[in-house]
């Protein structure tokens, strides 16, 4: 059986605390005893309120926050506690989308030089030969942004938030990832350009098995897009399993919580839900 | 208990803060070119003179235990001995910092009045005239050297208030009454000269963290109850608006002490600045080491008040 | 029968250009009315002037902005009386609560200060206040141990409980709710919705309630009006406007609404983006976006109508008239 | 050709929207081409005695002479070279070394923070004129250690600010997004983090020449410099000693400082609008102009009824 695209292992992420009242360092756990598992074109969903650990997690495959405990792997290779060289090299089969659209983009570059950005850092294609601009046209177009040559010279401001957003997606396609993270994808977008978003996602995965990893916490988006869905609570899992399962079978206290509170467009018998 | 370790913290800092201060000032005075350890030597002494100036001086100590001893008699208040007038330093910077107190004082007063006054003018009436004609006065007076504006008060009241000098030696057995007047006809022409510098800073800190505030969402939420523009305008905009304020007017201190050495040294104020000055001119160092101490201190002690301040008008302040 | 609670009609406003920008039309002749413990939901995206209506009705606008049109309340015309009338509704029968950031709160005044000054002054004495103070803390589901903490000691939740705390305090009979609970985490956001509901029963509390949440706003409100590119496109009763929009806007905008358990094949974008607010459009401004556009709508603007639904639509071609025939 | 029309008239459109801005530009430009061609143009040697002490302005002498019988027009023209100097020089060696602590700080965070940071407090606490008139006077007087001292001491402001800024960048999301691809620090640093804040540098630049300006007539006064060199602080410092004030030669007094004063405004005026435009464009919750009301109501006939 060969290894899955994605591992983490018993993952726990630690961040120092500093409180005024004592001088000794203490930490806190942001995430505890973590184990998830991703296959080639999958597309699944860490789902968690806020401080559940799930952008935590996140930044942990990436590793801009070091794990406490626990491993996590590509392909079968393991890229935590790696020299950044090494790593750098793995790592660029995953790729990282992020939230704010606004934020995501330096404001000073072009969308040509941020989209790529990845190329330069990996060293793909050269400066000289026009390489380079071929694929960024090509990736432009193909997150919507055509004409290519409408859009490559434009700085983040001159677009709106979805362009942007798009843009961001070609700055990690560019290099063909096997895996995309996606934190929160869409939160700070109009409801009217999500879908257009999230299908261009859904698309990559389905013309090139690239597996999506997306941290939100709108449980209906998520019950929508993906296959599986896992479910974080104060930086514990604690519910996994098929959509469909998960929501209409939650077996969790919090998952059942979730899904109850959670208010619906169409549901027949319309009104606010009682707390118990 | 978070207050007090914050109290704590901020005096220890205070504390280390000036004796780092005080080693600085040793190393300078010992380890320059023109140094005390060169000052010593008379050109063309015996070398048992050398010898004896430097036993006298402690330099033939390791450096360390010089440290310690300065450090030790400063602790005493023990600043050394003037070159100049060959009296110790200690009791000539003690005195001259009283007279130094009452100067700042009232100039820092103008100072504080001016620019509350019209920084919240400035932002009520913003964009009108009193905000143009507010801010093109801090603008100017931010670049007026401070000698400079002395000497334009010198020469504009030439006939009118006495240019320098805290007395007038021709006062024959005053009154009390006589006396404080003459002492505030002294005072007036530096007070407002070091006013008039210091309100610049002040006044568009204010105008600026006023204008944060007024544009924060609790503004929003206080106008929403009803509260009348007044209150508003004061227990919630400038209440907050006093917290960035707070933070540069300590470091805005440091400034008003540069101001207040030149002021002194222009008005011969007889304070720490122109104690200063005359010790620059006179190569008198063990007074310059002592006055540089003292106003050193007195800065550090001014921050670690607003310091404290700031933690009394800010409960988040925890750290 | 009784006048409505607050009539709004022909709402119009401008924003005067601060820079160099040009002047933007924000609020386009906007018309509704609330009566007593009705909750009227305002839904639509950025930009669509939800925000801006409900400032405007307390007077909370910039000072470059320009109002006109007509706002009664109680039956009075207060915009007759100038900006001034408006201000005199504050903490006095509408109250407000914004979003949920940590800024709604100011930071260096304890929670029973802030809300002792929301109470109409005057007829009270110390212990009087002190009293009302724990009986709103109480009333929003805090101890009144919470009047003695700064807004950084309470949570995101918790806060928004003392911001609504803070409306009741001038026994209003409206309250106006921007985007009230959009900081907040799910669970939190539908206990804060069902305290909402609570208080408008209870108290015959009318709100309206502006939010981008289509499914929150649903749940909550009895009535609900599509805000777009500035104007009311379509208003009504919620359950009818849910099974048969008839401004294609509305449908579109239900459409790309993912609800849960729903797969994706059932969500769609809206293509393009809404118009730049300082656009004189002469026709429709959601024509260039619309898939049942037609040349018409590009020259005419059409006017608000009643609707099957009972309710209004501004559309020269809605929905129902087209599957009538 | 059109095309540079339409550049020159956006030019011009910018130059009017930032009226102050460019108002501050052109005075700089006529004081800085003082400096550079000033001993062409000054009609007197600076050292030049051309008639009696304190002789009043005259069709000869359009500003009089000092107390020394030296052309005071001369002077202040002559001035403006070591005046600007000292402002550059020492702004330059300020500049780096606080955009240099706060970069790294910023950056880097943790224990490379803590220290410089510490050692930035220190000297952002003690008074800096105190301490340069000590260093300067253990130092000697000279122009160069003038210039040195003014710069080693004045960039703590610099590097607060830089800190703040930079620990600001690195949270910003492209700044994530990089780390996250492997971009080493110093391609971060270069491309993210650098063009953030070329405008926070650049602001200080101009804040710190007019300060550094105002630092050197300071030392001046007190005697720190050699009274040989021409600057406007040596001038204010000699009608000072020279007792003019006394002697009513105001016209001894008054161009050197009104040089420096239009100097360090016109310095201020060139950042002015950058942050005035910023902070217009964030409407305030509370002023003194209340939105208008405009046009009566449409249907108020119907109400009256």
């Amino acid at each position: 059986m060969s290894a899955p695209l994605l591992a983490i292992r018993e993952a726990r992420i630690e961040y120092p605390v500093r409180k005024a009242s004592s001088l000794r360092r203490r930490t806190q756990r942001a995430v505890d005893d973590v184990s998830l598992e991703l296959g080639a074109g999958e597309f699944v969903a860490i789902v968690g309120e806020s401080g559940s650990g799930k952008t935590s997690l996140a930044n942990a495959i990436f590793g801009l926050v070091p794990l406490a405990a626990g491993e996590i792997s590509l392909r079968g290779e393991r890229i935590d506690h790696l020299s950044a060289r090494r790593a750098r090299r793995l790592r660029r089969g995953a790729q990282m989308v992020l939230q704010d659209p606004y934020d995501s983009l330096d404001p000073t570059l072009t969308v040509a030089e941020i989209v790529a950005e990845p190329l330069i850092v990996y060293g793909i294609g050269s400066r000289g030969d026009g390489s380079r601009e071929r694929l960024v046209d090509e990736v432009l177009e193909s997150v919507g942004l055509s004409p290519a040559t409408d859009f490559r010279d434009r700085h983040p401001h001159q677009l709106s938030g979805g362009q942007r957003q798009r843009v961001g997606i070609a700055a990690c396609l560019v290099v063909t990832p096997d895996l995309l993270v996606a934190d929160e994808p869409v939160s700070m977008l109009d409801v009217s350009v999500r879908a257009g978003i999230l299908d261009l996602l859904d698309r990559q995965r389905q013309e090139s098995e690239t597996a999506i990893l997306m941290i939100t916490h709108d449980l209906p988006t998520a019950a929508a897009y993906c296959d599986r869905m896992v479910v974080m609570k104060d930086g514990a899992v604690v519910e996994q399993g098929p959509v469909a399962q998960v929501v209409e079978n939650p077996r969790d206290p919090y998952t059942v919580e979730l899904m109850r509170v959670t208010p619906r467009l169409r549901q027949e018998t319309r009104g606010v839900a009682r707390m118990p | 208990m978070g207050r007090w370790l914050y109290v704590c913290r901020r005096v220890v800092g205070a504390l280390l803060t000036i004796i780092a201060a005080t080693i600085l000032d040793f190393f300078l005075f010992r380890a320059a070119p023109g140094g005390i350890s060169n000052l010593a030597f008379v050109p063309g002494g015996s070398p048992q003179l050398k010898e004896a100036l430097r036993h006298e001086f402690g330099l033939d100590q390791p450096v360390l235990s010089q440290l310690l001893h300065y450090l030790q008699a400063l602790l005493h208040g023990n600043f050394g001995i003037s070159y100049s007038n060959r009296q110790p330093v200690g009791p000539q910077v003690a005195e001259a910092f009283m007279h130094t107190l009452p100067m700042v004082g009232l100039g820092l007063l103008i100072a504080v009045l001016l620019a509350f006054t019209t920084g919240i003018a400035a932002v009520w009436f913003r964009g009108g005239a009193v905000d143009h004609l507010s801010r093109g006065a801090a603008l100017v007076l931010f670049g007026i050297p401070a000698q400079w504006l002395a000497m334009m008060f010198i020469f504009a009241f030439r006939d009118s208030l006495p240019s320098g000098g805290m007395h007038d030696p021709f006062l024959i057995a005053p009154s009390f009454l006589e006396e404080a007047q003459d002492l505030l006809r002294h005072m007036i022409l530096p007070s407002l000269t070091f006013g008039l510098t210091t309100y610049a800073t002040f006044m568009l800190i204010l105008r600026t963290s006023l204008i944060e505030a007024l544009s924060e969402d609790y503004i929003v939420t206080a106008q929403a109850k009803g509260l009348p523009v007044r209150t508003v305008l004061l227990r919630h905009g400038l209440r907050n608006a006093l917290l960035p304020v707070a933070t540069v007017l300590g470091l805005a201190i440091g400034t008003a002490a540069a101001g207040a050495i030149i002021i002194e040294a222009a008005f011969s104020w007889p304070g720490l600045g122109d104690a200063m000055a005359k010790a620059v001119s006179q190569h008198d160092y063990p007074m310059l080491s002592g006055t540089f101490i003292v106003i050193t201190a007195s800065v550090v002690l001014v921050n670690l008040a607003v310091d404290l301040v700031y933690g009394w008008l800010d409960p988040r302040v925890r750290l | 029968m009784n006048p409505p609670l607050l009539e709004v009609a022909g709402l119009d406003v401008f924003y005067a250009p601060l820079d160099e920008e040009p002047r933007r039309h924000i609020v386009r002749d906007v018309s509704f009315s609330v009566s007593t413990g009705q909750r009227l939901g305002l839904v639509g995206e950025s930009g669509a002037g939800k925000s801006t209506t409900l400032y405007a009705l307390l007077g909370l606008l910039p000072g470059n902005a320009e109002i006109s049109g007509r706002i009664a309340f109680e039956g009075v015309d207060v915009l007759a009386a100038g900006h001034s009338g408006l201000v005199a509704l504050r903490g006095h029968g509408i109250a407000l609560v914004t979003q949920s950031a940590m800024n709604a709160l100011n930071p260096v005044h304890r929670i029973g200060r802030q809300l002792r000054e929301a109470m109409p002054s005057g007829g009270r004495g110390r212990a009087a206040r002190r009293a009302r103070v724990d009986e709103l803390l109480d009333r929003v589901g805090l101890p009144p141990s919470v009047a003695r903490r700064y807004p950084h000691e309470l949570s995101g939740g918790m806060r928004q409980r003392v911001a609504i705390a803070i409306a009741l305090a001038s026994e209003p009979k409206l309250l106006l709710a921007d985007e009230a609970t959009t900081a907040l985490d799910t669970v939190v956001q539908a206990r804060v919705v069902e305290l909402l509901h609570e208080l408008c029963t209870e108290l015959d509390l009318a709100i309206v309630f502006a939010s981008h949440h289509l499914a929150l706003v649903a749940q909550l409100c009895d009535t609900l009006a599509t805000m777009y590119a500035g104007r009311i496109v379509e208003l009504g009763p919620t359950e009818q406007i849910r099974d048969e929009p008839q401004h294609p806007y509305t449908r579109l905008l239900f459409e790309a609404t993912p609800d849960l358990g729903e797969r994706k094949e059932h969500l769609r974008s809206i293509p393009g983006a809404p118009p730049p607010l300082s656009d004189v459009l002469p026709g429709c401004s959601f024509e260039p976006r619309c898939p049942r556009a037609v040349e018409g709508c590009r020259v005419r603007n059409p006017a608000v109508e009643p609707a099957s639904h009972g309710g209004e639509v501004a559309c020269l071609r809605p929905e129902r008239v087209e599957a009538h025939g | 050709m059109s095309a540079i029309a339409a550049r020159a008239r956006a030019t011009l459109r910018l130059a009017n929207r930032r009226r102050a801005t460019t108002i501050g530009i052109l005075i700089l430009s006529v004081f800085a081409f003082l400096a550079v061609f000033g001993p062409l143009i000054a009609p007197y040697g600076a050292h030049e005695q051309v008639g009696r002490p304190f002789e009043p302005p005259s069709s000869a002498h359009p500003f009089g002479l000092d107390g020394g019988g030296v052309d005071v027009l001369s002077l202040v023209i002559l001035g403006a070279r070591v005046s600007l100097l000292v402002g550059i020089v020492a702004t330059a060696v300020s500049i780096v070394i606080g955009a240099g602590v706060g970069i790294v700080a910023g950056y880097f965070g943790g224990l490379v923070d803590g220290v410089l940071m510490r050692i930035t407090d220190f000297f952002l606490v003690v008074p800096v004129l105190p301490l340069m008139v000590v260093v300067a006077a253990v130092w000697g007087p000279s122009l160069f250690h003038v210039m040195i001292v003014i710069g080693a001491l004045l960039w703590t402001p610099v590097a607060r600010v830089v800190r703040a800024q930079a620990l600001a960048v690195r949270e910003r999301g492209f700044v994530r997004r990089a780390r996250a691809m492997g971009a080493s620090s110093g391609r971060i640093m270069w491309v993210h983090v650098l063009p953030q804040l070329r405008g926070l540098i650049l602001t200080n630049t101009v804040l710190m020449i007019a300060q550094a300006i105002m630092a050197e007539a300071a030392l001046a006064f007190l005697g720190l410099e050699s009274a040989q060199v021409v600057s406007w602080g040596t001038q204010i410092s000699h009608a000072f000693s020279s007792a003019s004030m006394s002697a009513g030669a105001w016209w001894a007094i008054v161009p050197a400082g009104l040089c420096i004063a239009i100097v360090v405004l016109a310095c201020n005026l060139v950042v002015i609008d950058s942050g005035e435009a910023r902070a217009r464009r964030r409407p305030l919750h509370l002023s003194r102009r209340r939105p208008r009301v405009t046009a009566q109501p449409k249907a108020l006939e119907e109400q009256v009824s």
